[in-house]
């Protein structure tokens, strides 16, 4: 059985259509499924990105067909690592909601499956080479999203995935115009040949900014911009623990991919760059701004989230080597520490049906380590020197340095002191004010505890000793830049495996 | 106030969509000559499917092999909301006895029209997914047939019970199979999906290779997910 | 049937306007009731009247003047110059299916929070603020 | 001529079904509006040369989404803005 990129997608699908069948034999096993093919999967990232690395990308055909005419697969050192990083996040988030107190035991079948299949629609997203393809895996990203919004009865789950559905209902809409126009005009589906014939220039000009202005909407909406993103702070906050991390961690990478491969891949439109910044910034400004306004912890992560999206947002606008390899390096950060956060959050605030700040007085002593991970979270994505944080954000700052945008270094520079305000307010509650109210703290099960540890150490690894992931980035962020290279892989080879 | 804003935004995009399709005309032929190279891909695909994998329809061919792999999403998209509408109308055992579905019985009428129907209907379903790959229809169309038969005996009878259980084997034994039809594939001829080389002629119930036999597989499980997705919505207690 | 293929060559303009008039007709008027209208089905209705234009125009971008459709029945097996574009009516048949799964999901959503808050105005239910 | 004046007709008819459906109270009415929607765009892919999408919008569009809506409101209000809605009491 040979490894091939498209174990990412069909192995889940094995699992999640045997899970009802096992079910009936014994809950317990059905619930452990999910976790072996996470962990398979990662098996399978190690082995492909090995691959990658010694032999280039590797752009598996489906069904026998040569690529312009079936669908392909592409496993770029790009798309590789992103879905290798989900594949982890994914395995760490089975482990940390393996028996979540509040995911009722009849309920948990259900949730288990949903939540293996929203790690499997993102990581289709990432690998995919086929725009209808993309859509369909958009689809079943967002119809998991919905129903494990509205999983817990009591909160407000329900409106939050109303609200994002109708937003995501929109979303669909656009791609589907956007896709339709293309198929008009190039008469192609496949990326590579759709990338191909925009390069030889057969789109003519209005079309071509109608057809990416719709795809920018679409994705927009995946990927948090400003206008587009009223659904998250809600999703985020209504949605259970392990969920809000899995958005912030792995649902949102996939939007950002979508948006980065249609702005860098596909349309190569002048003002897409300067776009870019202008919707990151007005994005990070806004989300972080109204993110100190917030007295319900969840809602403070997810704003803060949505402003990293922004902040990955402009460090793509920038465009030069640097700032793509520090936009990647970001979204590699801002993955494992975000997860971090709403993991060790979500346990922070668990008896608190409204998740309020203010209910954490003095939680240092109570919850010692869960304290101590979410404090390394918090100094790591505000980027003091000995995390991984730091880093990227160094490299966005002098690739900005280096084209001279003085004005874009001063605001990311003010938006990390409003971030300082309110992460250090939270910290600043754990540890220094006493505690009054005995509100009874929920120690997490030691498989809870397993998966946030590892990303502490993660985080602290990565920031003392950076270069044991930079090889990762520096060929993605070639792949990335060189378009040539990504048609001429898919484009002539013979079917290869 | 909103409304204006609203009715101004409705004239903008209207206006924007109406003067992009002017540049679509309405039936000129895209697809160009389908000669032995052409250089769309539906050219491509009207050439191909007489000649090499022995299908009449040529919308099932892409549906199943071309694009095997949207409608192995497809599928996966219907299983997720089975699922999700499982879990967001969830209630408790103790709240579910004395589920009461229909207030008055319905009249004789319906009842023995709808006994009589309900083979029927269920017979042009599976008629028209066997039948996939020769006559328009496939999977998704027999499937949705199939559900409005069973719909039929849902509402007409107070007492017919869909069992979830058998519902539940179907739909996971269509859906291993379609994976696994798959993985076969991408043992024997190292790319996922592939069809086998023919048998059997085209026009032929017996052509197409695998094709017909993945579309069963897609009807199969599109029929049980929604008698599944019909059964969990009409059981719910309504509110008095 | 022959009929219309002829009304289809002869009348390009009005069935070019008819066709894709009242498909971004559909768009208008689904969007106007999913941002204007407070009932919460009534949204769920705009949403779908919004994906049936989608799935007409979907359609009417495949369609070729004087093509048949794309089926090799008996006897026809030659004609393969005069068939319809493929390729969109197979995209459809996916979007239909998903735009149902879609509905699906956001009419349960619906009947929860009508048991939950006894109204299905979305105004008493804004309880999430910006 | 006449196959004209039914094309046209449909189209016609496609649009009002849109606006009944937006503008009728009754919600019932307006399910049976879209199922009305669907009915014509049926018969338009069929003239369009798409008989598997006929099929598919005939199976689902008119039957299964009718059937969901219908089964929406016998769980939630029939009209639009319900009297018995308890909205009123709260004030």
């Amino acid at each position: 059985m040979v490894i091939s990129p498209v174990h990412y997608i069909a192995v889940p699908l094995l699992a999640a259509f045997t899970m009802p069948l096992i079910a009936k034999v014994s809950k317990e096993l059905a619930r452990v499924i999910p976790g072996l093919v996470m962990m398979y999967l990662s098996f399978v990232s190690v082995v492909l990105m090995q691959q990658v690395i010694q032999s280039g990308p590797i752009s598996e055909v489906i069904a026998g067909w040569q690529a312009p005419w079936g669908i392909n697969l592409m496993f770029t050192p790009f798309s590789g690592f992103l879905a290798t990083l989900m594949s982890f996040m994914g395995l760490l988030i089975w482990l940390y909601s393996f028996n979540f107190k509040k995911v009722d035991f009849s309920q948990s079948l259900k949730y288990q499956t949903l939540q293996m299949m929203m790690v499997t629609g993102a990581t289709g997203i990432v690998l995919t080479g086929d725009i209808f393809n993309l859509f369909v895996f958009l689809e079943i990203t967002a119809i998991t999203a919905y129903s494990l919004t509205a999983f817990y009865r009591e909160r407000d789950g329900a409106e939050a995935a109303f609200k994002y559905l109708l937003i995501g209902s929109f979303a669909s809409v656009f791609v589907l115009l956007a896709i339709m126009l293309l198929y008009t005009q190039l008469g192609t589906l496949n990326m590579a040949e759709i990338a191909q014939k925009i390069q030889a220039g057969e789109l003519s000009g209005t079309m071509k900014t109608t057809i990416f202005a719709l795809f920018l909407i679409g994705f927009g909406i995946e990927a948090e911009m400003f206008p587009l993103n009223a659904w998250a702070p809600d999703a985020y906050s209504q949605a259970p623990g392990p969920i809000g991390a899995a958005f912030a961690s792995i649902v949102v990478k996939a939007g950002v991919y979508a948006l980065i491969r249609i702005t860098f891949t596909l349309f190569d439109i002048q003002g897409a760059h300067m776009y870019l910044i202008i919707a990151g910034l007005v994005t990070m400004v806004i989300a972080e701004v109204s993110a100190v306004a917030q007295t319900n912890l969840k809602r403070m992560l997810a704003y803060s989230s949505i402003g990293q999206m922004g902040f990955v947002l402009i460090a793509f606008g920038i465009g030069t080597k640097e700032a793509v390899f520090g936009a990647i390096f970001l979204m590699f950060n801002h993955a494992i520490i975000k997860g971090l956060l709403f993991m060790t959050g979500s346990y922070l605030t668990f008896n608190d049906t409204n998740k309020q700040i203010s209910s954490l007085r003095g939680f240092g002593k109570k919850l010692p380590l869960v304290s101590l991970l979410f404090a390394i979270g918090a100094f790591a994505i505000v980027g003091l020197p000995p995390f991984s944080g730091f880093w990227s954000k160094l490299y966005v700052l002098t690739a900005a340095g280096s084209k001279e945008m003085i004005m874009l270094i001063l605001i990311i520079l003010g938006v990390s002191v409003v971030e300082i305000i309110y992460y250090f307010r939270v910290v600043g509650k754990l540890y220094f004010s006493k505690e009054e109210n005995d509100i009874e703290v929920q120690k997490p099960s030691i498989n809870a505890m397993i998966p946030m540890v590892i990303l502490g150490l993660v985080i602290v690894a990565v920031g003392i000793y950076p270069d044991l992931v930079t090889g990762f980035f520096e060929r993605a962020t070639d792949m990335l830049l060189d378009k040539a290279h990504y048609i001429e892989v898919v484009l002539t080879q013979n079917v290869v495996n | 106030m909103k409304k204006v804003f609203v009715l101004i935004l409705l004239a903008v995009v209207g206006l924007y969509l109406s003067n992009t399709f002017n540049l679509i005309s309405f039936g000129d032929n895209r697809v160009g000559e389908v000669v032995e190279e052409t250089t769309t891909v539906s050219g491509y695909y009207l050439k191909e499917t007489p000649t090499k994998s022995e299908v009449a329809n040529v919308v099932t061919a892409i549906v199943v092999n071309y694009r095997g792999f949207d409608t192995l999403g497809e599928v996966t998209v219907l299983f997720l909301a089975t699922t999700g509408l499982g879990s967001i109308l969830f209630r408790r055992k103790e709240e579910e006895e004395g589920v009461e579905r229909l207030s008055k019985p319905a009249s004789s009428l319906v009842s023995t029209g709808s006994r009589i129907l309900f083979p029927l209907v269920v017979l042009l379903g599976v008629y028209v997914f066997i039948h996939g790959h020769l006559t328009p229809g496939g999977g998704f169309q027999g499937g949705a047939i199939i559900a409005t038969g069973f719909l039929l005996m849902l509402i007409s009878y107070k007492n017919y019970k869909v069992s979830h259980s058998t519902l539940g084997w179907v739909e996971s034994f269509a859906g291993i199979s379609f994976v696994l039809i798959g993985f076969w594939g991408l043992i024997s001829s190292h790319s996922f999906l592939q069809n086998i080389p023919q048998v059997g002629e085209l026009n032929s119930l017996i052509s197409g290779g695998v094709i017909p036999i993945i579309y069963i597989a897609v009807g199969f499980k599109v029929a049980a997910e929604l008698t599944g997705v019909l059964d969990i919505l009409l059981n719910i207690k309504p509110k008095k | 049937m022959h009929s219309f293929d002829q009304v289809f060559t002869q009348y390009q303009d009005i069935v070019t306007t008819g066709v894709y008039g009242s498909a971004i007709g559909l768009i208008i008027i689904g969007l106007y009731a999913v941002l204007l209208k407070k009932n919460l089905t009534k949204i769920v209705i705009g949403l779908s009247i919004i994906d049936a234009g989608i799935h007409l125009l979907f359609v009417a971008i495949g369609y070729i003047q004087g093509g048949t459709a794309p089926i090799f029945s008996p006897g026809h097996e030659g004609e393969i110059q005069k068939m319809v574009d493929p390729v969109p009516q197979a995209l459809v048949l996916t979007a239909i299916v998903i735009g149902f799964a879609v509905t699906a999901v956001a009419l349960s959503l619906v009947i929860r929070l009508y048991k939950h808050h006894n109204t299905s105005n979305i105004d008493q239910i804004k309880s999430l603020k910006w | 001529m006449m196959a004209l004046i039914a094309f046209s007709l449909m189209a016609i008819v496609l649009v009002a079904a849109a606006i009944y459906a937006v503008l009728q109270k009754d919600l019932l009415y307006a399910v049976i509006s879209t199922g009305v929607i669907s009915v014509v765009l049926s018969v338009f892919f069929f003239l369009m040369q798409a008989p598997d999408v006929a099929l598919t919008e005939a199976a689902i569009g008119i039957a299964l989404t009718t059937i969901i809506f219908i089964i929406t409101i016998r769980n939630t209000t029939r009209y639009e803005d319900d009297p018995k809605d308890n909205t009123l009491e709260k004030f």
